[in-house]
């Protein structure tokens, strides 16, 4: 009965266009660091200004044993930091979200807090905590968790009340409530602050690591910059760049899972709905 | 076993003028003494003196002017020093030849890249004074650290105020030629305080005497062998840090040798022998720069009681000879 | 057909008891009274059917008894019990199918299992069978095998066909049906009818049903209370005595069809008279 | 006919809850203020560590027209950067909302970007740009826009497709569905990004004044600690937290207009819905 | 009633005509096809009806015709062009009312107004006259003084309303209307009908109408096509001969009754094979 319809084949989408999309950033970036390294050299851009890509590559290679043990702390203490973010981002995310007091009663004090340079703050952790791996991690912590706060808040706040009258009919609890509907339709909202969160832990780890570490890539990178080697500053962001996409692109893949319902617009656009 | 637990903040990221330490440590000078010693980078002189007072580390290597401000505001809070390592500050002015920066006189109306606050940019009107110059003549343009050096180098300044076993270094790793460097020290045109030593809480030197004492004998022990062979202490650092340039180090080594660490005083007195006249004469005018209105008595900054005994205390024959090299 | 709404007072045994209610929306100039000094008693076992003009609060007395708001006036009891927030007795399927758009069907359906007691406690060790008469309960309305579909793969009327499906599974003492029938054709529409009529029969829970569609409401109901235009009063209450199982062809016998005539004029002179 | 219906006066809010609502921040900040006096003085922390709020205040009073002059530099600062984040942020968000190839290409290169500290770049501006206003104001400007990107292009991928249509079947270009639709229905995650985005651009301002200015309350604060006034240090903190309430409470009250309509569920619940 | 689909060739000059057109949604196992070899054709002005069953495909043929998706074989053709994107003449009201939440009930019906030419480079300057006539609009549905209000204030019937009004603001030369009157009372309905059969025998746009209700398909179409379960054909095309305009009172004559019962059993007779 159904005869001329097309095959399995024909409606899968082109493949063609998903290389394209996944090579995208690599070719961006390829594209990018050529342009950099002739504009450094037409320009005669000084190496303790700008290094060229070329010179932070050798950089790279040249320090790639002791690079990688200071990457390993970095991530280390970034990982503890965005993880306890991402716990106390959902529970005040959720109380902030939830309570209409709570809104009016922490938000200002939350923006405040976050308006304070962190670094400043270092020292007196420092004085608490040592130097090392514990300022570090709550320093990324620090950073990381506001954005959290604010997008479960807003996802919270946000909610259609027609879905959460379906959950209040049945007698549901507010933990109820909140775990069946609240949560699952902030995920776009949460996921989207992790990348947000994800980039502020690293720079919180960092620059944690700059002001009081004896490891870690902000450790290498002042140590880098107190010895005027510009190359091995740059070496270190590359790598803490490197660290934020491997761990963008970890959650990446759990993202589409939680939030592909919501998504589903553009999933449409790209396989198109039926047709050729 | 039951060696005492000593931890020791540096006044900056690991360099050569930190190899008396390290061989200190490896030797086991400071475990011979019953301590147990963890030594932490620091992240400058102000910083490790904080920490110091803090009680966040035991022992601290710094420069000495910071402790007359912070103990005048901070009267609980007393930090002495107990050994003095650089008896003159390798801190001046640093420029390239082109600019024509050699001596006092020549800062008139140039631009000058320096941090905010830092001990030259504090003491240059008395300093300018000292060489009849007018104290206004100079324009600041206050930057942090490491953005000092490239301003010189990039053009948009005449000369730093800074280190000058730093900056020297950092314009040679960025490819000026050492000979078209030019500086000269504060301590060479006569304001001559006391530079970096070791650091303690004065009640902590008090109730352990004998940690303190411990301590700067192994020190000093350390600085002995390091100029009596830097490059021990230089192989040692490079294992500590791997990422330091062991050829900078050295030229860096021989600089502060040669800047503030065996000036003739040193030579002829040995190490960490300090003068009460020029210590309170440098003093005053380090007080009159900062603003601090007292006046300094070396007792409350100063305790030599911890020094080991001064024969120990004389220059290898060997540093000697590079010395009279020069 | 019973003259008036007041002369309706609740039976003693009365499960549902809506009394007297009124319902105000808003302040200021966006001001609605919804319903006005509404009265209506549902026996135990008894099934109820709402009709009336669009606007005039259907919907809105269904989420007073079930809960979800207050009334502005007057009270509500459900099971003897005064109603001060959601049932946990009840089943309900909105006006709007109000799927969540990221569980499949099948995990629509099998929502109100996870919330609602005894289920919830043994969903986990008993999920397969749970599964199975949610599979059954999707084919009883025709959607057999659209389990693992997204809701916003199905067509309008299917959409409807889950959510009445997510009402019953968990076998609700009360059940409130929001217009169920309303996107489907008349077979599939007649159809749920019969499931609908059988499932009451052999369990016999209380429902109350709203509809525009006065066969429905003949066909279903012990009991129609007819509601006003904005503020909504209930003007009238017929009681329909057929006996049950009631078939489609009983819907083309006189008395029923003489039913639905006089509820259809009583509405339109009330209308009239609006 | 209408009879006993509750009157308006009734049905009015109560406005001892709104009261307490609007005065919680204060007194929760006041709270905190008292318990950190308190433990300051209980364990005897050094001012240098950690100054009281007394202290701190003292030293505001003392130093305040000072103060004034360096805030309003930083407050012109932040605003010039996050403004142009704010433009810039819902240019790129809207990219990457829009399209899906620059979805995937620009989001690693973004948080590659965005995981580096700012602080290392900084110096590479203040080469280029020389110091003062314009590298504080660029450090603001990248610190905030990323959160934006983010959140707009959230917002964008997740409308919902039927609401699309409804633009779509009347022969809307593009433009005018972004218009119409996506950036309306992006409303609160633009607002929840703007929460993050202000606190980050005052962070970025005052960092780059610590690095390379001669004005601004992080010029200010570098001075101070080079001084050891901690308490002067402290006191730009709260300066520069009191700023970020500032602003933000400007925008609190356009957001209420932007996005009630997604708010509804709070409001009704605050206000009840139709009962007593 | 013409007996097969394909039996309905489209006249040279029919505005919408839907040719041979299969829809096939997904892959995989998700795979469903929506649409089977379906044709229509709809000539200029002319007013069509498409009756089927749930989940048959009706709201897929729609939004194949306003171009919101392509047909995956089949072309279709509005006015004479084949449709490759959105098209800019139509109008359309969804089976779900899909009202702008930020926008007020007034602004929403306003929406086309501010797409589509001449009207959205008029909008500005002839604001207060366009506001009175989605006021007017408002008004002819039952739904005037509800303009300031948010949708979601709105009931379910009372949106499906405001939806209506927004297909027609504009003028369009071609309406589409997904089930619109599903969630409305029977007299409300029926009073609707004659709203949109007066509108359209005075502008004589062209119309394509979704409908479960028989009774409403024969009172305003012209011609009703009849769809199979899915995946969806037409499988009979039924003229309506009556004349304009049509009463109520009409849709009790025998005539329409007969047809009303022929559809019927075509329907039923359509599902007892399936
Ligand atoms: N976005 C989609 N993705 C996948 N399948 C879909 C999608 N939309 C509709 N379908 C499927 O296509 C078929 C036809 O759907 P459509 O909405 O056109 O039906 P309909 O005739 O309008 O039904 P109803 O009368 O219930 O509204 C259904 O089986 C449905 O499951
Ligand atoms: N959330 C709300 N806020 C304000 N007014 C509302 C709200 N919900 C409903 N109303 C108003 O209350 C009245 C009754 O609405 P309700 O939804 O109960 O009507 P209904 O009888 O279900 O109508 P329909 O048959 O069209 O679904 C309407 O006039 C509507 O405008
Ligand atoms: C901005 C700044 N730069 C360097 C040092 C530290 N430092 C570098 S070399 C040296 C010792 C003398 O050779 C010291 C103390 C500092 N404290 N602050
Ligand atoms: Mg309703
Ligand atoms: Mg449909």
């Amino acid at each position: 009965m159904i005869d001329d319809l097309p095959t399995e084949e024909e409606t899968r989408s082109r493949f063609g266009r998903a290389a394209l999309e996944n090579a995208s950033p690599v070719i961006i970036a390829i594209v990018t660091l050529i342009v950099w390294e002739i504009a450094c050299r037409v320009f005669d851009v000084p190496r303790f200004v700008l290094p060229t890509p070329s010179m932070i590559f050798a950089s790279l290679v040249k320090w790639h044993a002791v690079i990688a043990t200071h990457a390993a702390q970095t991530l280390y203490t970034t990982l503890i930091g965005f993880a306890f973010a991402v716990v106390a981002g959902l529970v005040i995310g959720i109380a902030v979200g939830t309570s209409r007091l709570l809104y009016k009663a922490l938000y200002p004090i939350l923006i405040a807090f976050n308006s304070v340079p962190k670094v400043a703050i270092v020292p007196v952790l420092v004085i608490w905590f040592g130097i090392g791996t514990i300022p570090a991690a709550i320093t990324a912590f620090l950073l990381a968790f506001f954005p959290i706060v604010v997008n479960v808040a807003a996802g919270l706040a946000t909610v259609e009340p027609e879905l959460e009258d379906v959950l209040r009919s049945l007698g549901a609890s507010k933990r109820k409530i909140l775990m069946k509907v609240g949560l699952p339709r902030s995920m776009p909202y949460f996921f989207a602050s992790l990348k947000v969160a994800i980039t502020l832990a690293l720079v919180g780890s960092v620059i944690s690591e700059t002001i009081a570490s004896n490891a870690g890539i902000g450790y290498l990178m002042l140590n880098a910059s107190s010895r005027f080697d510009v190359p091995l500053v740059f070496a270190g962001l590359f790598v803490v760049a490197a660290l934020g996409v491997a761990i963008y692109a970890l959650f990446a893949t759990v993202e589409t899972r939680f939030t592909g319902w919501a998504t589903r617009a553009q999933t449409a656009r790209l396989e198109g709905t039926g047709g050729g | 076993q039951d060696k005492t637990k000593v931890n020791f903040v540096l006044d900056w990221a690991w360099q050569a003028m930190h190899g008396p330490f390290l061989i200190a440590l490896d030797k086991g000078y400071y475990a011979d003494e019953g301590l147990d010693v963890t030594i932490d980078r620091g992240f400058g002189s102000g910083d490790t003196i904080a920490k110091v007072a803090a009680k966040a580390y035991d022992f601290g290597f710094a420069e000495g002017t910071s402790l007359l401000k912070f103990n005048t505001e901070n009267p609980d809070d007393q930090v002495i020093s107990v050994l003095i390592i650089n008896d003159e500050s390798p801190t001046g002015v640093i420029s390239v030849q082109k600019n024509g920066v050699t001596t006092p006189q020549d800062l008139m109306g140039k631009k000058i890249s320096a941090t905010q606050n830092a001990a030259t940019v504090l003491v240059w009107p008395v300093f300018a004074q000292l060489n009849g110059l007018d104290p206004e003549g100079i324009e600041y343009l206050f930057v942090e650290p490491s953005l000092r050096d490239a301003m010189v180098l990039q053009g948009q300044a005449d000369a730093t105020f800074g280190f000058a076993t730093t900056t020297v270094l950092n314009m040679v790793q960025a490819g000026v030629d050492r000979d078209d460097i030019t500086y000269f020290t504060l301590a060479q045109y006569g304001l001559k305080p006391y530079s970096s030593g070791i650091i303690v809480r004065a009640d902590y030197a008090k109730e352990n005497p004998e940690v303190v004492k411990g301590f700067v004998a192994a020190t000093v022990k350390g600085l002995v062998d390091m100029l009596a062979d830097p490059e021990e202490g230089l192989k040692l650092l490079k294992e500590r840090e791997p990422l330091i340039d062991e050829k900078v180090e050295a030229a860096r080594w021989e600089l502060a040798e040669e800047l503030s660490i065996l000036t003739p005083s040193v030579i002829d007195l040995g190490i960490s022998e300090v003068q009460k006249v020029r210590y309170e004469e440098a003093a005053m005018q380090v007080a009159e720069s900062f603003g601090i209105d007292v006046q300094p008595k070396m007792e409350n900054y100063y305790d030599p009681s911890f020094l080991p005994s001064r024969q120990d205390r004389q220059v290898p024959e060997a540093a000697k000879e590079r010395a009279a090299a020069k | 057909m019973d003259p008036a709404p007041t002369a309706d007072p609740a039976p003693p045994d009365a499960f549902v008891d809506i009394d007297d209610v009124s319902l105000v929306y808003g302040r200021g100039t966006s001001r609605t009274v919804a319903l006005h000094h509404a009265s209506i008693a549902v026996p135990r076992g008894g099934f109820a059917a709402v009709v009336g003009p669009s606007g005039c609060g259907k919907s809105s007395l269904m989420k007073l008894v079930t809960g979800l708001m207050p009334p502005t006036r007057g009270t509500i009891r459900v099971d003897g019990a005064t109603v001060t927030g959601p049932l946990k007795i009840a089943g309900m399927a909105f006006q709007n199918p109000t799927l969540l758009p990221w569980r499949s069907t099948l995990d629509n359906i099998m929502l109100p299992l996870e919330i609602v007691e005894p289920h919830a406690s043994r969903l986990r060790r008993n999920r397969a069978e749970y599964v199975g008469r949610a599979e059954a309960l999707l084919a009883s309305v025709g959607l057999d095998g659209f389990g693992n579909r997204n809701p916003w793969q199905l067509s309008g009327g299917m959409q409807q066909r889950a959510s009445l499906c997510r009402s019953l599974i968990h076998e609700p003492d009360l059940l409130m049906l929001d217009e169920p029938f309303a996107a489907l054709d008349a077979f599939t529409r007649e159809e749920l009818w019969g499931v609908l009529q059988k499932v009451w029969m052999e369990r016999r829970f209380t429902v109350v049903l709203v509809t525009h569609d006065l066969r429905e409401a003949v066909y279903l109901a012990d009991r129609i209370y007819v509601m006003s235009a904005r503020p909504g009063r209930i003007v009238a209450a017929r009681d329909v005595p057929f006996a049950r199982p009631r078939s489609l062809e009983d819907t083309f016998a006189p008395e029923f069809v003489d039913i639905v005539h006089e509820l259809r004029d009583h509405i339109s002179r009330e209308r009239a008279a609006a």
